[in-house]
């Protein structure tokens, strides 16, 4: 029997690999992206993804090989009998410390762009202000004069438009528990916090359509709290803006 | 190599077991060691809690806004501190063989502790008849003397008067038409939204202390003092955090100071010889380490 | 309770004759102080409770694959209003409760509570706990808290809703969600006596460990196992106050009006939340405080007693047991500084986040470590394939996976798309069912001789060994696809969203797998029973083992041992050139002219 | 491993003896009420840094630390224990601080992420609110008329 609970542990990178390989062919992976910094993210999610499917079929193979090699039932050969290797020691420490020292500095510049690097900081006005609310996505637009908490404003629910490669500043809010504005094509995520305001910044690279996702659990209607985000040119954007105040003036 | 025998007599009957201990303790007083370390470990969380919520919070109301007293304070620290002697005094007598000396001052540091405690129950209470704690659906408390506030005002004053305008004139005590005619007076006043006069509405609700006198430990005499029915809501800038922290901190060391109290209740009928000296030691670590949570407290609440 | 009748039964019959003590029925078997009946009643509670967590589970599943479909036969009995479908409030729930029973209920107190009690005092030769009667009260501190959770599905709103991580405001608030009423209360009280639990056997533990081991068993001649639960209760002194003090805060809120995790002036459904004041997120710092070194709670054990079942039965020392020893003490010293792993998302200072990457990062290493280790002890072995260790190995394989994953989570930017996906659900399942669970199994099947004196089925061992692993893995690789393609977690019905209709094929073919799962575990129990009773008798090691349990009486009686044992050596001294049989008991005097025999370590 | 003799291991007390006795309790005792009576003074008109409430708080931490270190080492006993006084008391400690100060960007500068409509809620700045009672003070002749 050795020799078939052998394979059956040589079947788990065979499978392991096997489902990454098949996958993207069939539609499921990482979404399209279409940001600015989203190529960051992907490249670092197929770094890690090769360098850990590299560890993990090295030692699923090494533990098949053991397994079967040493199968008692096959071999007669006495035990190793030893009680471990300095040396050995010292290599697989120093190796994957190495392996992962370098990961974590490699990748800070990505979250530096995403998380850090504040626009806002430098003086760039707010796009849009998003507020969670359960169960709904509450916008509001600064209107022409660039600034919030003006009689311009423009209130909307649930349909962010944005235009397409300019960089987005949206100050995210909860007006009740905690929520998530996830829009995976932008390879965006961060959780509205009630009481807080969070400065969240992209730039989409291409016009359409994509979910926007609550990714935070916020109570029974959770699942449904579903924005949609519009990436549209300038000039639609510019276009749908004062379609949205002329509706608002018009039934004021 | 030495070995230490078994400790613990917990069953007879069977084979008794040698062990090779590590620390040269017996196992209560280890263990007692052990569980101390837990509660630093609650107590940093509870007091880290605090300072971190109090140091960032806009705003945190001066003692004498909360009725506070900086003496009272000191005073308990006076008596827990003399109970950690009594308590160290009870074991040296309990290891000298000396009973009787031992359990008084074992009943002295009992003594002390119910001290404690009354004082803190006379404390609370100070509070409590202010209205100065956490409370459901909302505390009395008021962050600011906003139009939030100006409606609380206004509501309890209308469930004050509402009750007594239903009745008919007759049936109306002298003290009822009193209270009726100071309830109107008020929610004509705090039928305002200027938020000055608000704020100048709460300040006679409640004075702060910075403007009637300054360390004589009195706050100033405000409607709420002078009617103890109005209950209206109060202002203190931070003081729904600060009634959360304060009675959370000293509400959980004031139930280890009652279990303390109930664990030397325990050990009163006891004969404290030598024998007991190792229990008496045990609890009493426990006594001072809970002594200690109140070395920090008391600076940290009274005197920050 | 009728397990706990049974699994008595069997220990008293299996005990008869062994000591003439005569504490009546009760004293022996229900409130008993012997460590080892409160072992076996821990196991016996857990295993029930895991049957409660895995049909949630199961629950959860059947949404997820045929979401609104009514449920079979449990549907209409238990939702006959919403016409035998699972309401979105209920899943909610389902999910929430599923996590903490498993969690709380299951993982902890089997590895701490049932595993912990049966093994610490036999492996290291000692007739007890140090302190019996605070080991039954920590058995019994759980009984309250079974009883919340259970009534916390009866009362008005339902059991607690807002995930087993309690976020406020969603949890602090009662009209946030249905569940947030008394159920969450009824949550955190059931927590606060799990923890208070949990502390009790975890000093008990530590000083059992530092005081009351046999002549001769030094520190670094302690079996694997015994490492693992010292840390463990290290781990759990020190963390676990903190859970406790949150745990209180978030209870005062919810039912004094205090404000530690509610911001002033919030309205949650149109009603005021409080009085306000604190920050939601402190509760995400206290609880994930506790929350990460738990994970490693719930892993050190079963690693503890993989690597004790490994070197069994690869009759070879395991390799590196000192660097085995000092990785368990460095992920226990690494856990506690890489909390906010969990919080990347979550508003945390970016900076703050930085910071637990690079720690987060480094806790892989001892990991790597223990992994390149278990390795190392199969290699030039002679393998047993018993089904203990087929579950030893599959714990190697599978932890590897799930710790690997835990790479992409800890690399901050790859976070920012797939935390809250099911990549991370992934994750949990792979270090906690492949890893810790699969273990637990591995242990059941090696000490199952010593706790009922009988052997369980190899043949049927084997068969749940090999389904369990193949629909196992079926269940939850594929979870990481659906995270890598952004799937969410919590949402009771993802395919609204266009992104995630396509993905309704693949949760069925996980649920199809989860159900097959869920009925191998039948054979499990089946065995289990069967051997309980009628399987054949063993005497004292059965599997040759080095380690002072099988020096022991099997069953072993009151007091443990009929021999006072000394050690001369390590535990792990198979296939030793001084000895002729290829193990080399940890008692047995060393032969005339070898006075050296050596402790475990570098050669 | 260290081992050690039976008695010593049973035994609670050998090792208090001869360490000042009843004396020293009560020197202790004294020291801790003179700290107390310290720090109380910061309270009093004749604390001459009114002004800086930094130094009074830094001086009573001080003092603090030194009525526990008093606690800790004389009632305590752990002056006379071994080394695993170490174990216990260093982990616990550090860990503690390390959990304070991490708090500290999310929960202690919280202030600086204050949504609007939160601060329209919450509690002014001691500032801010020292200019609003200017501002009644000067309503407040207006109201005496009232
Ligand atoms: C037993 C439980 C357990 C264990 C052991 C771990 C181990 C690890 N976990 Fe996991 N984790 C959980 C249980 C566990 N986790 C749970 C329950 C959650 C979800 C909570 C919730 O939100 O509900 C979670 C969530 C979680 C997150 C948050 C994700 C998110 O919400 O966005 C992160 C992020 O960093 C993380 C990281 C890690 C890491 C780096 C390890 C490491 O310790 C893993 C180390 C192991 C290895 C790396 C493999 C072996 C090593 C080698 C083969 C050597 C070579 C390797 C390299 C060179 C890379 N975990
Ligand atoms: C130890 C932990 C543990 C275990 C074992 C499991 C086991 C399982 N889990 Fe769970 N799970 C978690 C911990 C665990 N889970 C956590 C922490 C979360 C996150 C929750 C949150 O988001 O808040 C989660 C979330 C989670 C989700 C995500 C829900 C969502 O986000 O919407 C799903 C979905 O598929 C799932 C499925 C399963 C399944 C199918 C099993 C199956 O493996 C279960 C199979 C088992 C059985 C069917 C029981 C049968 C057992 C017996 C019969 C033995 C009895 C023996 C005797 C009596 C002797 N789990
Ligand atoms: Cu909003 Cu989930
Ligand atoms: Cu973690």
């Amino acid at each position: 029997m050795g020799r078939f609970w052998s394979l059956l542990f040589l079947s788990v990178p065979i499978f392991g690999v096997g489902v990454f390989v098949w996958a993207p062919s069939h539609g499921y992976g990482l979404p399209k992206d279409v940001s600015a910094h989203g190529h960051q993210i992907d490249h670092l999610w197929n770094f890690i993804l090769i360098l850990t499917g590299l560890v993990f079929v090295a030692t699923e193979v090494v533990l098949f090989w053991f397994l079967w090699r040493y199968d008692a039932a096959r071999h007669a050969d006495p035990v190793k009998y030893t009680h471990g290797s300095h040396n050995l020691e010292v290599i697989w420490t120093i190796l994957p410390a190495a392996t992962l020292l370098f990961i974590a500095i490699y990748q800070m510049n990505a979250w530096a762009d995403v998380k850090i690097r504040n626009p806002g900081a430098e003086g760039m006005p707010i796009t849009v202000e998003v507020t969670g609310r359960q169960f709904e996505w509450r916008l509001r637009y600064p209107g022409k004069d660039g600034k919030l908490g003006t009689p311009d404003d423009i209130y909307h629910v649930n349909d962010l438009h944005i235009p397409v490669n300019e960089e987005i500043l949206v100050a995210l809010k909860s007006a009740d528990v905690l929520h998530d504005f996830f829009l995976p094509e932008l390879r965006i995520k961060q959780d509205a916090v009630p009481g807080m305001q969070i400065p969240v910044w992209f730039k989409a690279t291409e016009t359409g359509w994509y979910d926007l996702v609550c990714a935070e659990l916020c109570g029974w209607g959770h699942y449904k709290m579903k924005g949609r985000l519009t990436v549209e040119s300038r000039k639609d954007y510019d276009k749908w803006l004062d379609d949205m105040y002329a509706a608002q003036e018009a039934t004021k | 190599m030495a070995i230490a025998a078994d400790p613990h007599h917990e069953h007879a009957g069977h084979l008794k077991l040698e062990y090779q201990p590590a620390l040269p303790l017996p196992n209560g007083k280890l263990i007692v060691w052990l569980f101390l370390s837990t509660e630093i470990m609650f107590f940093a969380a509870l007091i880290g809690v605090y300072i971190v919520l109090r140091f960032g919070a806009p705003n945190w109301p001066a003692t004498h806004d909360v009725h506070l007293s900086e003496p009272i304070g000191a005073f308990n620290t006076f008596v827990l501190i003399c109970s950690s002697v009594t308590v160290v005094l009870s074991l040296e007598s309990a290891r000298a063989n000396k009973a009787g000396m031992a359990k008084a001052w074992l009943a002295a540091t009992l003594i002390l502790g119910a001290v404690f405690l009354g004082v803190k129950g006379y404390e609370y209470n100070a509070k409590f008849s202010h209205g100065i704690f956490p409370m459901f659906p909302r505390s009395r408390i008021h962050e600011r003397a906003d139009l939030n506030y100006g409606s609380a005002a206004r509501q309890r004053l209308q469930a004050i008067i509402a009750p007594l305008s239903t009745k008919p004139a007759e049936a109306l005590t002298e003290e009822d038409t009193e209270r009726l005619a100071l309830a109107k007076k008020l929610a004509e006043q705090f039928s305002t939204d200027n938020l000055v006069t608000l704020q100048r509405l709460a300040d006679e609700v409640m004075p702060p202390a910075s403007r009637s006198g300054e360390h004589d430990g009195e706050h100033g005499h405000g409607l709420n003092d002078e009617h103890p029915w109005l209950k209206l809501p109060i202002v203190i800038p931070g003081g729904n955090m600060w009634a959360s922290t304060y009675f959370t901190l000293t509400g959980f060391h004031a139930l280890h100071v009652l279990v303390g109290l109930i664990v030397f209740a325990i050990m009163m009928p006891m004969t404290l010889s030598a024998a007991k000296a190792g229990i008496i030691e045990n609890v009493g670590l426990y006594w001072h380490f809970v002594d200690l949570v109140w070395i920090f407290l008391f600076p940290l609440l009274y005197l920050f | 309770m009728s397990s706990h009748a049974i699994g008595s039964h069997a220990h008293e019959m299996a005990h008869a004759g062994e000591h003439g003590h005569a504490a009546g029925f009760l004293g022996t078997y229900v409130f008993s102080r012997d460590h080892k009946v409160i072992g076996i009643q821990f196991l016996f509670s857990t295993l029930l409770w895991f049957v409660v967590g895995g049909l949630l589970a199961l629950a959860v599943r059947w949404q997820l694959a045929w979401p609104w479909k009514e449920m079979p036969i449990v549907g209409p009995m238990l939702f006959s209003a919403e016409g035998g479908q699972i309401s979105p409030e209920f899943y909610t729930m389902l999910f929430t409760m599923h996590a903490s029973v498993m969690i709380f209920f299951v993982i902890i107190p089997i590895l701490a509570g049932a595993f912990g009690n049966f093994l610490i005092p036999l492996m290291i030769g000692a007739d007890d706990m140090a302190f019996p009667t605070l080991n039954m009260l920590s058995y019994w501190f759980m009984w309250p808290a079974f009883l919340c959770m259970t009534l916390s599905f009866f009362v008005p709103g339902g059991a607690a809703a807002a995930g087993w991580t309690g976020y406020p405001t969603l949890a602090a608030v009662w009209t946030a969600a249905p569940g947030s009423e008394m159920g969450q209360t009824l949550w955190l009280l059931g927590l606060i006596f799990v923890g208070v639990s949990s502390m009790m056997g975890s000093v008990n533990y530590l000083t059992t460990i530092i005081q009351m081991r046999a002549p001769g068993m030094t520190m670094f001649r302690l079996p694997m196992t015994i490492w693992a639960m010292f840390i463990t209760a290290v781990l759990q002194a020190f963390a676990l106050p903190v859970l406790t003090a949150a745990l209180f805060m978030q209870l005062l809120d919810r039912t004094v009006g205090t404000g530690f995790f509610i911001p002033e002036g919030l309205v949650v459904n149109n009603t005021s939340a409080g009085a306000g004041g604190g920050q939601t997120l402190l509760w995400q710092h206290l609880f994930w405080f506790y929350s990460h070194p738990a994970v490693y709670i719930m892993i050190l054990p079963a690693m503890g007693m993989v690597s004790d079942i490994i070197s069994c039965f690869a009759r070879k020392p395991l390799f590196g047991y000192k660097p085995m020893v000092y990785s368990i003490c460095g992920i226990a010293g690494l856990g506690f500084i890489v909390w906010g792993h969990h919080m990347f998302m979550s508003g945390m200072n970016p900076y703050l986040g930085m910071g637990f990457m690079v720690s987060t990062m480094m806790i892989a290493l001892p990991s790597a470590v223990k992994v390149f280790n278990w390795l190392g002890t199969i290699w030039g072995a002679r393998i047993q394939f018993t089904t203990p260790m087929l579950f030893a190995l599959s714990f190697v394989s599978m932890f590897i996976i799930g710790g690997l994953s835990g790479i992409f989570m800890a690399a901050t930017p790859v976070d920012i798309f797939i935390h809250d996906t099911y990549f991370i659900v992934g994750h949990i399942h792979y270090v906690l069912f492949g890893g810790t669970a699969f273990g637990v199994f591995g242990g059941i099947y090696f000490w199952f001789p010593k706790m009922f004196g009988r052997m369980m089925n190899e043949f049927w061992g084997k068969v749940h060994f090999f389904l369990s692993f193949v629909f196992f893995n079926g269940t939850f690789y594929t979870m990481h696809i659906l995270g890598a393609g952004g799937f969410p977690r919590r949402l009771a019905d993802p395919y609204h969203y266009a992104s995630f209709r396509d993905m309704q094929p693949l949760n069925q073919f996980m649920t199809i797998c989860a159900l097959a799962m869920g009925a191998s575990q039948l054979i499990f129990v089946a065995n289990f029973f069967y051997s309980m009773f009628f399987g054949p008798k063993v005497g004292r090691n059965p599997w040759h083992a080095n380690t002072l349990e099988w020096f022991a009486p099997t069953p072993p009686g009151h007091g443990n041992f009929d021999m006072q044992p000394i050690v001369y050596r390590g535990p792990y001294e198979y296939g030793s050139p001084e000895v002729d049989t290829d193990y080399y008991p940890q008692t047995q005097p060393p032969p005339e002219g070898h006075e050296h025999t050596g402790d475990a370590g570098h050669h | 491993m260290t081992t050690h003799d039976s008695d010593h291991a049973v035994d609670t007390h050998a090792h208090a003896e001869g360490h000042g006795g009843i004396a020293k309790y009560i020197y202790v005792f004294l020291a801790l009420c003179v700290l107390t009576g310290a720090s109380f003074f910061t309270y009093s008109d004749y604390w001459p840094y009114h002004e800086h409430p930094e130094v009074g708080r830094l001086f009573m931490m001080v003092v603090s630390c030194t009525k526990a270190m008093l606690v800790i080492l004389f009632f305590m006993h752990v002056k006379y224990e071994a080394d695993w006084k170490y174990v216990l008391t260093i982990p616990a400690s550090i860990m503690s601080l390390l959990l304070i100060l991490a708090l500290v960007p999310d929960i202690g500068l919280r202030m600086r992420t204050y949504s609007p409509e939160r601060k329209e809620h919450a509690a002014q700045s001691k500032a801010a609110n020292e200019k609003l009672q200017e501002k009644v003070r000067a309503e407040e002749p207006h109201d005496a008329a009232h």
